[in-house]
């Protein structure tokens, strides 16, 4: 039954995703000074966000299960991490063909890349961390406290631009930065899907999660004397 | 007032429950021994009890505070596998230390005093590291008394020790049994824990299998108890 | 008032046993030079150049040589069972964490005072015209890194990867703290005073020395007690 | 024959028990991403300063994300006293030795593979353009790094202070294998070929293996059985 | 032709001697208890044997040659502390690992045939990081036999383990003496060790007290060998 809610949801999302792309490239013009590239900004910036998204739900996710000790919640942080590093992955690259293109390389050290990177870089550090700990209980109450630690980049990376001198664009949501509403509409438009898919994928990975406890926990009994 | 009270403990390791609904209580001045195979869940449990693990489920009160308690802390001495003891300080050093740590009146007189009663006053400026295993495994005793604790945890005390080391244990526990502590101690060497102990409980893969006195039958057959309440 | 005699004694014991073997003092001190060497060789500094990256070559080995005295903090307290009559004993994990920090924060600071004159040297750097400003920047960042290299520690010390864990995950937790460090280094080691744009960086430091200590504080109990 | 097989085995051993949980490889690989991070914000390397030290900053990374790979290959055996099983065994200390460097070798190079791209786009350099002579560069100061590396870890395997000895021995014995992996490689990032003065550095690193190579295989006895 | 011939073995750590000029012969088929004080150098004395350690002086023979000796290492079988056994592999590639090691000639079938005698059949397949204690010490012993060892050389091997899994290494060690081969094996558990053993050694700070065969007198009173050739 789960399922097939899920997997329901995922073809309204890629339904959905397919009328934007439609969209953006019939519906809108090239924009003036960077031409069809800069179509790229209707994922990159949904794909931030929903990585955001993410990484606060896996910060409550870890905060809840300190309280209550319920691996659920566990599942639930490590899922939401899992595919918060994945839309992250999916802003970098976007980010990087689009510097590529724009600005001629690939990477350049600045303060809203590389702290994006370091965000990126933590939160897999909390999955290696994972697998460090063998004891399931111990691995989610460590785990757990690691998230919370690494949170604490995440506004580091939101506010960088304001803090720091950038090559990046400006915020075009909430500061300085413009953008012409009918690309502004698109975009938060492309985030619904994306928002969706993040879901999808966030329950597909606690089902999995749920499985594999239960597995691991008749295989002990099977490897106990 | 109950030394000990262990109330519908629960520990999952995962999904796995190593303890199942553990209670019982122990009354001042009783040393229960705390028998069970490999893996019943003993040092699992001793460690709850210790303060050095949360239980999943259920609470443990000594001396009617909960176990994770500053003052329910100052009553516990524990000697685990570890000795406990910094290789780089000194005996007297380490003592010292915890002595401060437990917030003693006069540090250096327990210290002091306790350097002398497990015989290690003539070597007390020595670095532990230097110390052979049997005066190692007196420091232990040393450091876990020092506070004059009310409950002792003791997690298998005689593995691996000689008959001397037994002996001065052994002789060092009647005593503060009979000054009115309470012990509870792990062990596979029944011989050894039985004759010692007033009460047993058993532990069967995390499940109480029998709490009680300790009877006449024991002591003549160890291995009684498993066989009359432990599995085939 | 016992909470504080407690951060103190636990502190004076690492200190102490510290003191007596030298150990990890020595063992990262002569690794902060083989870096310092390493790097001179790996970038053979101009004086131009070295004065534009002085501060961050500076940063990165005392930030090297301190994972090294961090990663032994509660691994030190392994080898006899140590850490459980630690947390046995009535000493609160905050004032347990604390007083551990605050050992690895001195031993933090004598290091970074001795890697300075050698680096002077090395480099051709005369780091002393601003030595006040300078040591405020030493002192603010350096409580950084033993904070959160603690909490580290604590986090990592049973772990099957722990020497391997800690430098992964402490660094890039401490760029923030580094970046600051670096960027205000640098000016005062070429003899430049303090000035606004430097005061956000302060700022930041102080800042993120705030948030950590009172975050570690929290969490340590959960971290400790599992 | 059987001592190759010996060989082999052991290698394999060490490769399979890797491959299984990845553990080192993603945290070593995890931790050379840092350090590449923090090298750059320490440096922020402009272009031109970039095309300077870019085989500096790349064998930095290799060594230090090395060292704990190299740390963890005598340590894996301390858990369960697997290395007592190991030299009780009819495997000669020859044989152990050359296994496990082998083994230590291939996680080596794989991550040498992964970060030369990583690398490659971070600082924006076109690093394949002299393949064949970079491999052939990486091949052999790898070769060096694992030999003096492993040596070293069955050194320090029983020490107390095991993570803090080996980079600080190993580090400095490895200088002139580094250093002349460092001025030939930073050339072949530029994209020139191998000429004249370069070869030099060439016959060093082949001097450096086999040299530390034989040096080891002579003294690993003696460091194995006490 | 002895299965092991010590001869004046010394073993210096620093300036402190831990063996003092050790000499004894074992035959082939003999099961010997070496028994001493905490410290006295049961260990060291093993760690020598076993081919872990250089004498500092003296020379150890195992079926006449050297015990560093290839053939001499491949007749040697061991249990120490540690199971010796990787938790990333599963049981049947540990066991295949050490057949290779050893230069087996079927180390597939060798492994198997382990496998089934110990029970583990079963879980062949399963990493030994999930294993419990019990079994995690059967593979111990899977490992230690699987090359047909003749001589068996064990450091405190029921230290830890229940009522059962000393049953168990009990009767795999009676049937491997009743097949000719040699076992040597320290212990403090007295009486588990003297139930097995025809020989004792007895160790007294790294000096030999007594060595001969295992009387009546020592199993009715495992204290009676201390009393007799201990010190005070
Ligand atoms: C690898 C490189 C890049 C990374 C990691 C990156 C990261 C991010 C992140 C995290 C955001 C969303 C957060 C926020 O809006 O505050 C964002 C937004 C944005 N990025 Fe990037 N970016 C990269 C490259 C680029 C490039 C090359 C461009 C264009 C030349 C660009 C243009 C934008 C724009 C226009 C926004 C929207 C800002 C807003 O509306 O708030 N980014 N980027
Ligand atoms: N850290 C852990 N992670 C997972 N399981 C554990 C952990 N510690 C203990 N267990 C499991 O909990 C159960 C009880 O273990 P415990 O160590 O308490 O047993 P024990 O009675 O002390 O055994 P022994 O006599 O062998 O010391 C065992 O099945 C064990 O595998
Ligand atoms: N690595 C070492 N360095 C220095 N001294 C050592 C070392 N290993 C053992 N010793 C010393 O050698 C002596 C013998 O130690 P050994 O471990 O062999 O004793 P043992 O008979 O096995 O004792 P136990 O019954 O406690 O295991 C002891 O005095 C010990 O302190
Ligand atoms: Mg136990
Ligand atoms: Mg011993």
């Amino acid at each position: 039954m789960r399922e097939k809610i899920l997997y329901s949801l995922g073809i309204v999302a890629a339904l959905f995703l397919a009328r934007n792309i439609w969209k953006m490239l019939v519906g809108l013009p090239d924009e003036a000074f960077q031409g069809a590239i800069f179509r790229v900004i209707f994922f990159h910036v949904p794909a931030a966000f929903t990585c955001f998204a993410c990484y606060l739900t896996a910060l409550i996710a870890s905060i809840s299960y300190l309280k209550s000790k319920n691996l659920k919640w566990d599942s639930l942080s490590v899922s939401a991490t899992e595919v918060g590093l994945a839309f992250g992955a999916a802003n970098l690259v976007s980010g990087m063909i689009w510097a590529r293109i724009i600005w001629g390389i690939w990477w350049t050290w600045d303060w809203r890349l590389t702290s994006s990177l370091i965000c990126w870089l933590l939160y897999a550090g909390y999955l290696v961390l994972r697998r460090a700990v063998e004891e399931p209980t111990e691995r989610a109450r460590l785990s757990a406290v690691m998230s919370i630690l690494s949170f604490s980049v995440v506004p580091f990376v939101f506010f960088s631009i304001k803090w720091f001198r950038t090559q990046h664009p400006q915020p075009v949501l909430y500061g300085e930065g413009k953008m012409d509403s009918a690309y502004r509409s698109m975009l938060y438009i492309n985030w619904i899907p994306l928002l969706m898919i993040a879901v999808i994928f966030v329950a597909v990975r606690m089902l999995q999660e749920k499985r594999q406890r239960e597995i691991d926990a008749l295989r002990r009994t099977v490897h106990a004397f | 007032m109950r030394a000990l009270a262990v109330e519908g403990v629960w520990k999952f390791y995962g999904d796995y429950p190593a303890l199942r609904d553990i209670g019982f209580d122990v009354q001042p001045g009783q040393c229960v021994a705390l028998l069970g195979r490999n893996g019943a869940g003993k040092t699992t449990l001793l460690r709850i009890l210790a303060g050095l693990s949360r239980p999943s489920k259920g609470a443990v009160k000594v001396f009617d505070k909960d176990h994770l308690d500053r003052s329910a802390r100052s009553a516990i001495g524990i000697i685990g596998h570890g000795i406990g003891i910094y290789d780089e300080l000194s005996a007297l050093e380490n003592l010292r230390l915890f002595a401060g740590l437990y917030g003693l009146q006069s540090p250096d007189k327990a210290a002091h005093q306790w350097l002398e009663r497990t015989g290690l006053e003539r070597v007390k400026d020595g670095l532990v590291r230097e110390f052979s295993r049997g005066m190692r495994q007196r420091l232990a005793v040393a450091r876990a008394f020092l506070h004059r604790p009310q409950l002792l945890l003791l997690d298998e005390p005689f593995t691996a020790l000689d008959d001397r080391a037994i002996a001065l244990l052994q002789s060092l526990l009647k005593e503060s049994l009979a000054q009115g502590s309470t012990v509870i101690m792990s062990t596979h060497q029944l011989r050894e824990a039985l004759e010692l102990a007033t009460h047993v409980v058993l532990i069967n893969r995390g499940k109480l299998a029998h709490t009680g006195l300790r009877t006449q039958e024991m002591l003549d057959d160890p291995t009684y108890l498993y066989r009359t309440y432990g599995e085939a | 008032m016992l909470f504080f005699r407690q951060v103190a004694t636990v502190a004076a014991k690492d200190l102490r046993s510290e003191l007596r073997t030298k150990e990890a003092l020595n063992a990262s001190l002569s690794f902060a030079l083989v870096i310092l060497l390493l790097f001179s060789f790996a970038f053979s500094p101009t004086s131009d150049m070295t004065r534009e990256i002085s501060g961050g070559l500076l940063w990165l080995v005392f930030a090297f040589a301190g994972a090294l005295i961090l990663n032994r903090s509660f691994a030190r307290e392994l080898e006899n069972d140590c850490l459980d009559a630690l947390i046995s004993s009535p000493v609160s994990s905050p004032a347990l964490f604390l007083g551990k920090a605050l050992a690895n924060y001195v031993l933090l600071l004598g290091i970074e005072f001795v890697c300075l004159p050698v680096f002077g040297v090395f480099y051709n750097v005369s780091w002393a015209q601003q030595l006040p400003s300078l040591a405020l920047v030493l002192v603010l960042a350096s409580w950084g890194v033993s904070v959160v290299g603690t909490v580290f520690s604590a986090l990592t010390v049973n772990m099957r990867l722990r020497e391997l864990m800690l430098p992964m995950l402490v660094y890039p937790i401490l760029i923030p703290c580094l970046m600051a460090a670096m960027q205000l280094t640098t000016p005062l080691l070429a003899g430049e005073p303090l000035t606004g744009d430097l005061f956000a960086w302060l700022r930041l430091l102080v800042g993120f020395d705030i948030i950590f200590t009172a975050l570690a504080v929290v969490l340590i109990d959960t971290v400790l007690i599992g």
